[in-house]
């Protein structure tokens, strides 16, 4: 009995060698961070650890852990390669003094989020969520200001009210199933009225995750106030992991076969995308503004979820790349412009005319956020819109045809407040001339993205030859 | 033994902390209340998983309302943290009244 | 060397912007010169590329309908059960993109020339005005529909911010609206492309592997490659609030180029760009942004939707009506000289959408004939309106009189080109309304009505033009403000130097139109049949 | 043959190259450009020597569309008599203009109008007539409004201008029917062929003709055409450019089909009949004038109208050297008048009277073209005149219709008075001039001279009583044989002239010096009664213009009480044709059209406030409606399943 | 028979506390009676023959969690307003809300069947309990101890911070 669970442990820590590779860095570094006080080796230890999952993490390797608990597929190996290159750059961001706490709570999260992709036991769901979450208030936290901790505390009770009732539909099902793995769950259980409470309450949870509209309140706070490397790594990686686990549990219960969650999670997604884009029309804060750019992201990457067979999961990880590279490029820049002390869009006034390579630069991954042709933004946003077209034109439900719409309309919406900042920073005359000047590791790490945005625009092929060896299991 | 008290009485009771725990949380003025509520929601999931737990052979539902309990301490744990640090600045534990963070 | 003509056309710009970006930022005139050398080099080569095109030649379908074709494999994604999605760098002309080019060229050089005493950061001006230049002769050299998006779009940025930072007093605002309106009018052409490439398949590239190759080709969307079931087939029975889809798709694409063209009830965007876009850049929105508009009429909406084209001529001939004669009468309220313009430009732009609706060759070739003659008139209309600007930072048309007296030999300019907008024939004007209405007075789609009400825009045109000639130039010579009577000099040498070749082109067109009629008649007329032929085939089916 | 094929360009392309050389050095730029009209002159005179059958050049202007200029007697002959005319009016005006600073402008205008008519008279394809037809019009409106100083004058031009290219307009459709219709697109084959158009292209060629010969609707323009120059209007609006339209409708009488031919009878002589009621009591002395080319062109429209078409061109013919004599004579009143004392208008006659003896050579030649005009035999005006009536009473009697000969005798007899009004009115009676100015012998004497002489009889036929007796009859209609010879019927004859006599003895015991009407004439204001009112304002032709663009104006803005409101104060206000409706049309684009654009964008603003609303800071109540919309979906699944 | 009446006596243990916290308005006595709220579950634990999960409420719960509240609460006791006294707010709409949920639940509740098949626990529970800690809950078990980890470390330095 003992050698033959030892046995499975070890089969089971060979499949998470990502998390274990990221555990081990992130004690690391706290040791280190005892030990030395300069934030160099803090920034040197954060990246190694990465770097050596990335090279843990395999696209090809696919399993399920004998206890079923842990089940691998390509796509969370696709994911976890795109949170350990993304994270990466966090280190270039030019900023105050960063503790060590700091990295190892950003490690954290990233552990947490992989986890999440990696779950098929719902309590391994509920942790993986919970450890997610908890890195997260403590880093909103970490801004150190009035506003920072109170973004923190509305961020924690928000986001433990919606954990406690994802932990209570969880008990639903599991005593409606009589067990907690997902492959055996659907077995045995009767769809009654019941089934249906517990599984909303169970998705609560996640929506609250990747920000929803009912679970939406807490992001445009959160975004404003966190720090911004902080923000950067928050807004991609837990949100991806949340839609991929959403993903997941639609497809294990065939919710999706069910018209009634599809017309749900439609209206969701269509009410998240109108509220992300006018939402942002008002906002003068940038950080706010992007916030609000994101819920409409991720409302646009929702229907994805919803296209059945290849198509959907090809658009998926298409916006999902993109959208990552793009909101990792923008928060650079936010916090570029942070160290002007450029908080609001008003006070960008004629900067562009004074640095216009970087106004150029700003210009180019805005553009590439609303979805104009030189960028990749447009390219992400074409597939996905031409995606839905399809399903539309293979189901006929009217709600998708709406979601195109909303969609059309979004992107249009998205140049009124997306346009503000280089109105106000080519067009706008600068009362002052703007002292000092720009980092050049940043400025060049900005020029890397945008060319990496316009690359993907040029030659898609590189991105659609990864996205298709993911043979997806029934997406 | 347990055959003469039915499952849906526990189910119920499970219901009722759970309703009063939301009821806390939105009524009442003080974050430390909406924490209770928050705590009163989990215990609830807890009831729930403690009791189909005793139908579950390998009792999953046991583990994992222990790991729920951890868990709910953590969170208590960063929530006074950062509510000591509010108070040291605001002066008030009341969240109504924090509202810089304008929309 | 004339194989890869086309792309060094399209490119030479870029390749010099690269080099104007590394040149120190202070070194105007050093800039201005080598803008001119480019702009300069792109009118040669087009004026090769028009000697070199064979007129006689005589297509019997859309695939070989095209010379100076290059094509070349951009992008070929897998999409999984959906086949393949093909975008190739595709570009050709035939008669109708050919003229487009030349007179894009032309005005381009004729825009450098224009723009010659601005001190305010130009390095900066000339890059966006040559990345502009680019994405201009690209769009009308384009065969690939994405390409053709992609220039389209491109032409939006550097638009924007030539007249949001060089314009006048009310430029952010102006700018915003111009790049809101045609972005909405592109949003409707991106749904329409993203509709046809899902419907169609070029079987020629179908051989890797026998799954169904979705292409972008435009050609291959005119000769009708469609797959048997995609959504916007010929005879696809999918109706979208009780019209066929295909006419919705149609009628997607008529919004998004009228807001481009500008037609009447999406027109409100021309007039600010105008009045707030510096000199040289109103030249090249007049001259070439609003053919971009008729020119996609050409060449997607009727090339691809014939059978909607046909059906749809009424109301399309009631809106270029609308246009002429709603564009004349507002005109006459301006007081502005610049903003008469540009609602004459709107007035103008009717005759194409009249010319297309009519559906024969002498509407079509009106309408070509008058994007080209429009082009110099309103281009050399716009630098006379800025002459007065230079002088006196005022526009108002009733703030001078007189003028004949100060500047006779500006005044000279001025009748020769109002007389050559208000369609004085002799001059080049009159022969694109002429074969208009010849075109919508013979064709059998369109009731005599509409012709009729249409040739009321001659009278309404010499009206506005006559009036504001009387009140500004003619009478005592009286300025509102004292100090402009000694800044108003005659014309100098640069703007002679603009004004003399747009002269003679406007004669020279009006007397002999066949110069430039002739080698692009057999396009013009296969454009007709073919349309013609192809809808009858799509409405059998 | 050959000589002719090489002049024939030359004649065209002379006037232009005349009128640039003259522009350029403003001069001598009279003196110069004369001998480049003196040489067209002789070359249309060994032209229409030596031609005998017409000449064709064409060639492909548009795909289907040809560019062709043809030269045939008819427009041979045309084209002396406009060489000839121009030639005298620029000898006149080397004096006219000989303190005017800008001649070279002056001499590059009548250059660019006479190409442009010889380009008209030459032209055979519809396209090329309508091209050149358009150049004139745009000729007419650089010269009326020469002295552009005054703003009254360059108003003037561009309403004439704008009233001809609404007659052009109708022309532009009738070219296109014509086209479209697969009609016969050049005169040659109009001639050969002659398959009848349908009524309403000849209609739009009607209107097109009424408008550029003033007639009836569109006559308004010619009495503003005044404002030019004398030497111009004696050139254009009296010789040549008016007749453009008759030289169309003879050209295209073959084609027409009955009822079109009675609209041009009707029309001319309506015009005839009003024009010369409107110059009954006029001031200005170029007015009259006006009026009575007005009614002698509705006099040829009306030959045409009856058939008589060859009356019609003679009477084109004398009719252009009496009036071109008339107006060279006014001409050189209003000169010395303006010499006098520049203050005071110099056209107005009320302060005119006894120039008999002060320019005694203008005296003779005013009063030979007067009775010229008015129809006296011995002189060449009867002998058209003459033909004109005879065809209206045949036409009367084979159509029963008489009210078209009855105009036409009526109009003969004002004719006379009126001319004979303004004669003594001019020369006769006290004057209170002493100052005797020698009109300079070559400018002034000869032109004046010439004409009068060619006002004569004998210079256009022997017999002074038969019509047909013209010398060119033979020469142009020679190819049409005897079914036109009409005889002349001598109940018209004497007719004719009894009128004639009898309008210029009414006119002689009305305004002879001592008669009371003409003492009070110097301060003589408007006329009072009814005919009075009528005649003076020209039939109120001004009014009823601006009536329809108000008209249509208010179709336009539609609103009822928009007019009240705004138009009626408008009209008060501006009264300038054509602003009303534009304001009104402005005003919508910018605040409707425009309106609806920014209507857009504050909605989007105001959802996006409403929406941010619910994104109150307060904790609790976000995770009040986080509970709502899970209670809703609870419900709503519950309610579903 | 007992058992049924021990239920009952522990779920009304359960449930008085709950109401009084509902009505109460001072903090420190709903911490107090929260605490009893606890005591009962663990009873109902016990009847539930899950004796380990009973002991693990009562000592984290009750104990550890109460008194981190009891703690924070007085070092925020703030002498502004009158100690721990707080107000009620949008009684009406939050009652309403929660009143609501539990009806409909509770209807969905008794229209659905729950696993309740019984089965003999074999050998003594806690040691099962133990074994399967290490062995099928292995990955929970490793992560959930970063995850404290993570909460000390954060908690700790965030609570460093505010007192410099």
């Amino acid at each position: 009995m003992m050698e033959l669970s030892l046995q499975h442990v070890i089969e089971e820590l060979t499949l998470l060698r990502f998390e274990t590779a990221l555990i081990v860095g992130s004690l690391v570094l706290l040791t280190a961070g005892m030990l030395s006080k300069d934030e160099v080796t803090y920034k040197v230890l954060f990246s190694i650890t990465l770097l050596i999952s990335l090279f843990l993490a395999d696209v090809r390797d696919i399993g399920t852990s004998t206890s079923g608990a842990i089940s691998i597929d390509s796509l969370s190996g696709i994911l976890k390669i795109l949170f350990a290159f993304i994270s990466l750059w966090i280190v270039f961001f030019h900023s105050t003094f960063r503790r060590y706490e700091h990295y190892f709570l950003l490690l954290s999260i990233v552990l947490g989020s992989s986890l999440m992709l990696s779950a098929n036991h719902l309590l391994l769901f509920y942790i993986a969520i919970e450890l997610t979450s908890l890195s997260s208030y403590l880093i909103t936290g970490f801004s150190f200001s009035r506003k920072g901790y109170e973004a923190a505390i509305k961020y924690l009770l928000f986001g433990g009210v919606s954990s406690a009732i994802m932990i209570y539909g969880i008990s639903i099902l599991y005593g409606l199933s009589g067990s907690m793995l997902i492959s055996d769950m659907v077995i045995n259980v009767q769809a009654g009225p019941f089934y249906h409470v517990g599984m909303i309450c169970l998705l609560g949870g996640l929506f609250f995750k990747v920000g929803l509209v009912p679970y939406h309140f807490w992001v445009p706070s959160t975004y404003q106030e966190a720090p911004t490397d902080a923000v950067a790594i928050l807004s991609i990686v837990p949100k991806i992991a949340g839609f991929a686990l959403l993903h997941r549990v639609l497809i294990s219960f065939e919710l999706l076969s069910d018209p009634i969650y599809r017309q749900v999670i439609a209206v969701l997604g269509i009410a998240t995308v109108l509220m992300g884009t006018f939402g942002a029309l008002r906002q003068d804060n940038i950080k706010r503004m992007i916030a609000y750019g994101a819920i409409a992201h991720s409302g646009l990457v929702l229907p994805t979820l919803l296209i059945q067979g290849e198509q959907g999961g090809l658009a998926f990880v298409w916006y999902v790349t993109i959208y990552a590279i793009m909101t990792m490029a923008i928060f650079m820049i936010a916090s570029m412009y942070e160290d002007f002390g450029i908080k609001d869009v008003k006070d960008m006034k004629g900067i562009g005319i004074q640095f216009p390579v970087m106004g150029a630069l700003t210009l180019l991954i805005l553009v590439a956020q609303i979805g104009l042709p030189p960028t990749a933004g447009f390219t992400a946003k074409f597939y996905l819109f031409s995606s839905i077209w399809n399903e539309y034109q293979a189901s006929g439900a009217t709600i998708i045809l709406i979601y195109l719409i909303v969609g059309l309309l979004s992107v249009v919406l998205a140049l009124f407040y997306y346009l503000k900042i280089p109105f106000h920073s080519f067009l706008g005359t600068a009362e002052s001339p703007y002292f000092g000047n720009f980092s050049i590791i940043s400025r060049s790490v900005v020029t890397i993205f945008t060319i990496m945005v316009l690359w993907i625009f040029l030659s898609p092929e590189f991105l659609n030859k990864i996205a298709f060896n993911i043979n997806f299991i029934g997406w | 033994m347990m055959e003469a008290i039915s499952p849906t009485y526990f189910v119920f009771l499970s219901l009722f902390i759970f309703c009063a725990g939301i009821a806390i949380i939105i009524i009442k003025r003080s974050a430390i209340f909406v924490l209770i509520g928050i705590e009163l929601m989990l215990n609830a999931a807890n009831l729930n998983l403690v009791y189909f737990s005793q139908y579950d052979p390998g009792m999953n539902g046991l583990m994992t309302s222990v790991f729920v309990v951890v868990l709910a301490a953590a969170e208590v744990a960063i929530a006074l943290a950062i509510l000591l640090n509010i108070f040291k600045h605001y002066k008030i534990t009341d969240p109504d009244e924090l509202t810089s963070l304008k929309n | 060397m004339t194989d890869s003509l086309l792309t060094l056309i399209i490119f030479f710009p870029l390749l010099v912007t690269v080099v104007i970006l590394f040149l120190p930022k202070d070194k105007d005139l050093l800039i201005k010169e080598i803008a001119l050398g480019a702009t300069a080099v792109q009118l040669i080569l087009s004026v090769i590329l028009f000697f070199s095109y064979d007129a006689a030649l005589q297509p019997e379908s859309w695939s070989n309908a095209f010379q100076f074709v290059e094509r070349a494999k951009w992008i070929s994604l897998y999409l999984g059960d959906y086949g393949w999605l093909q975008i190739d760098y595709f570009v050709g002309i035939d008669g109708i993109s050919l003229l487009m080019i030349c007179l894009s060229t032309f005005l381009l050089l004729v825009g450098v020339v224009a723009s010659w005493n601005l001190n305010k950061n130009v390095k900066g001006y000339f890059i966006l005005y040559l990345i502009l230049s680019t994405s201009v002769v690209g769009c009308f050299a384009a065969l690939d529909f994405f390409l053709f998006y992609v220039f389209f779009e491109f032409m939006l940025l550097p638009m924007f911010f030539l007249i949001g930072i060089w314009g006048g007093p009310r430029r952010g605002y102006a700018s915003i609206k111009f790049f809101i309106y045609t972005l909405v009018g592109s949003l409707f052409i991106l749904a329409v492309m993203i509709g046809l490439y899902l419907s169609v398949e070029d079987s020629s590239l179908t051989g890797q592997g026998q799954e169904v190759v979705h292409s972008f080709s435009l050609v291959n969307m005119m000769d009708g490659g469609y797959i048997t079931d995609g959504i916007l087939t010929p005879g696809t029975s999918i109706e979208f609030w009780g019209m066929n889809i295909r006419w919705v798709a149609f009628l997607l694409l008529m919004v998004g180029f009228a807001i481009k063209l500008p037609a009447v009830p999406v027109h409100t965007w021309l007039p600010d760009a105008h009045v707030e876009a510096p000199t040289a850049i109103s030249v090249l929105l007049a001259g070439l942004l609003l053919k971009i508009g008729g020119y996609g009429f050409f060449r997607i909406a009727y090339g691809i939707f014939p059978d909607a084209a046909v059906n749809l001529t009424y109301p399309i001939a009631i809106f270029g009506m609308i246009s002429i004669v709603y564009g004349g009468l507002t005109a006459m309220a301006q007081n502005d000289l610049k903003r008469m313009i540009a609602y004459s430009s709107v007035s103008h732009m009717g005759f194409i959408l009249l010319g297309l609706a009519s559906f024969n060759v002498q509407g079509a070739g009106g309408a070509l004939f008058q994007m080209v003659s429009h082009g110099f008139i309103s281009g050399a209309l716009f630098i006379l309106a800025g002459v007065i600007y230079d002088r006196t930072g005022d526009r108002g048309i009733a703030n001078f009189s007189g003028l004949a007296k100060a500047m006779p030999v500006f005044t000279g300019f001025v009748v020769i080109f109002f007389f050559a907008s208000l369609g004085l024939p002799g001059l080049s004007g009159f022969v694109g309304e002429f074969l208009v209405f010849l075109g919508a007075l013979g064709s059998d789609y369109l009731p005599k009505w509409i012709g009729i009400v249409s040739i009321s825009g001659i009278v309404i045109s010499a009206a506005y033009y006559l009036w504001a000639l009387q009140r500004m130039f003619f009478g005592k010579f009286w300025t509102r403000e004292k100090v402009w009577e000694q800044t108003m000099y005659d014309l100098t040498g640069r703007e002679l130097l603009l004004l003399i070749p747009l002269a003679i082109l406007v004669v020279l067109l009006g007397v002999a139109p066949n110069i430039i009629l002739g080698p692009v008649n057999n396009s013009i007329e296969f454009f007709v049949n073919q349309c013609f032929a192809q809808s009858q085939l799509y409405i059998a089916q | 043959m050959t000589l002719i094929k090489t002049i024939w360009p030359l004649i065209f392309i002379l006037p232009l190259f005349s009128g640039i050389i003259g522009g350029l050095n403003s001069k001598q730029s009279l003196k110069l450009s004369n001998f480049g009209i003196g040489a067209g002159l002789l070359f249309s005179i060994i032209l229409v020597w030596l031609l005998d059958e017409p000449l064709i050049l064409e060639w492909k202007w548009l795909e289907g569309v040809s560019f062709g200029f043809s030269i045939d007697r008819l427009n041979a002959m045309l084209v002396l008599l406009v060489y000839l005319i121009t030639l005298l009016v620029q000898v006149f005006s080397i004096t006219y203009m000989e303190h005017d600073p800008d001649q070279g402008r002056y001499t590059a205008k009548l250059g660019f109008f006479a190409f442009s008519m010889v380009g008209l008279l030459m032209s055979n394809q519809l396209v090329t007539l309508f091209l050149f037809w358009e150049l004139v019009g745009m000729s007419s409106y650089l010269l009326i409004g020469f002295w552009y100083q005054e703003a009254a004058r360059s108003k003037a031009a561009r309403q004439a201008f704008m009233i001809n290219r609404v007659a052009d307009a109708f022309l532009l459709l009738g070219v296109i029917q014509v086209f479209n219709n697969g009609y016969a697109t050049s005169f040659t084959e109009i001639l050969s062929s002659g398959n009848q158009w349908d009524g309403f292209t000849g209609l739009c060629f009607i209107i097109g003709a009424f408008g550029k010969s003033a007639q009836f609707p569109f006559y308004g323009w010619l009495t503003k055409a005044m404002a030019g120059p004398t030497p111009v209007s004696a050139l254009i609006h009296a010789a040549t450019m008016v007749t453009a339209g008759v030289y169309l409708l003879v050209r295209i009488s073959p084609v027409l089909i009955e009822w079109n031919l009675q609209v041009i009878a009707i029309g001319g002589a309506v015009t005839a009949f009003m024009a010369a009621v409107a110059a009954l009591t006029q001031f200005d002395i170029k007015k009259v004038l006006a009026y009575s080319t007005i009614s002698q062109l509705g006099y040829m429209i009306l030959g045409i109208g009856v058939g008589a078409y060859q009356a019609s061109v003679f009477h084109l013919w004398t009719h252009a050297f009496f009036k071109a004599g008339l107006f060279l004579a006014a001409g050189s009143v209003i000169h010395y008048m303006h010499e006098l004392d520049s203050s005071k208008d110099a056209q107005d006659m009320r302060n005119m009277g006894g120039l008999q003896k002060i320019l005694p050579v203008t005296f003779y030649a005013f009063l030979i073209c007067g009775l010229a005009l008015s129809g006296l035999p011995f002189l060449s005006g009867f002998l058209s005149k003459e033909g004109i009536l005879t065809g209206s009473w045949l036409w009367g009697q084979s159509t029963g219709n008489y009210l078209v000969p009855v105009l036409a005798f009526c109009t003969a007899g004002l004719t006379a008075f009126y001319i004979g009004r303004q004669i003594l009115l001019v020369f006769f009676g006290s004057s209170s001039f002493t100052q005797k100015i020698i009109e300079p012998m070559l400018t002034i004497r000869v032109p004046l001279i010439f004409l009068a002489v060619s006002s004569l009889w004998f210079w256009n036929s022997l017999n002074p009583i038969n019509p047909l007796g013209w010398f060119w009859n033979s020469y142009l209609f020679a190819d049409l044989g005897a079914t036109s010879a009409q005889h002349s019927i001598l109940g018209v004859l004497i007719g004719s002239i009894g009128l004639s006599l009898a309008g210029l003895g009414v006119a002689y015991w009305l305004y002879r010096p001592e008669a009371e009407l003409t003492q009070n004439f110097k301060n003589s204001k408007e006329p009072a009664q009814l005919v009075g009112k009528i005649s003076f304002h020209g039939w109120y032709i001004e009014k009823f213009y601006d009536q329809i663009v108000l008209l249509f104006s208010k179709i336009v803005a539609g609103a009822g009480w928009f007019d009240k409101k705004v138009i009626d104060r408008f009209v008060d206000g501006m009264g300038v044709t054509g602003v009303v409706m534009a304001k009104v049309i402005g005003w919508f684009d910018q605040n409707i059209v425009d309106g609806l654009v920014n209507f857009m964008a504050s909605i989007s603003q105001l959802i996006g406030r409403f929406v941010t609303s619910f994104q109150s800071p307060k904790i609790q109540i976000q995770i009040g409606w986080l509970l709502l919309t899970l209670l809703v979906l609870l419900l709503w699944f519950q309610f579903l399943t | 028979m007992i058992a049924s009446i021990l239920t009952y006596i522990f779920t009304a243990i359960t449930i008085a506390p709950i109401v009084y916290i509902l009505i109460t308005k001072n903090v420190i006595r709903a911490v107090f009676s929260l605490a009893f709220s606890f005591l009962g579950l663990s009873g109902l634990y016990v009847l539930m023959n899950a004796e380990f999960m009973a002991v693990v409420q009562l000592l984290i719960y009750a104990g550890g969690i109460i008194v981190l509240m009891v703690f924070g609460l007085m070092l925020t006791k703030t002498t502004l307003n009158k100690g721990f006294i707080t107000q009620h707010r949008s009684l009406f709409f939050g009652s309403l809300v929660s009143f609501l949920l539990f009806i409909s639940l509770a209807a969905l509740a008794t229209r659905s069947g729950f696993k309740v098949g019984f089965t003999e626990h074999a050998g003594d529970p806690v040691a099962q309990i133990g074994q399967l800690f290490l062995t099928d809950f292995i990955i929970a078990f490793e992560v959930v101890a970063f995850l404290l980890l993570v909460a000390l470390v954060g908690a700790s330095y965030l609570a460093k911070k505010s007192g410099e």
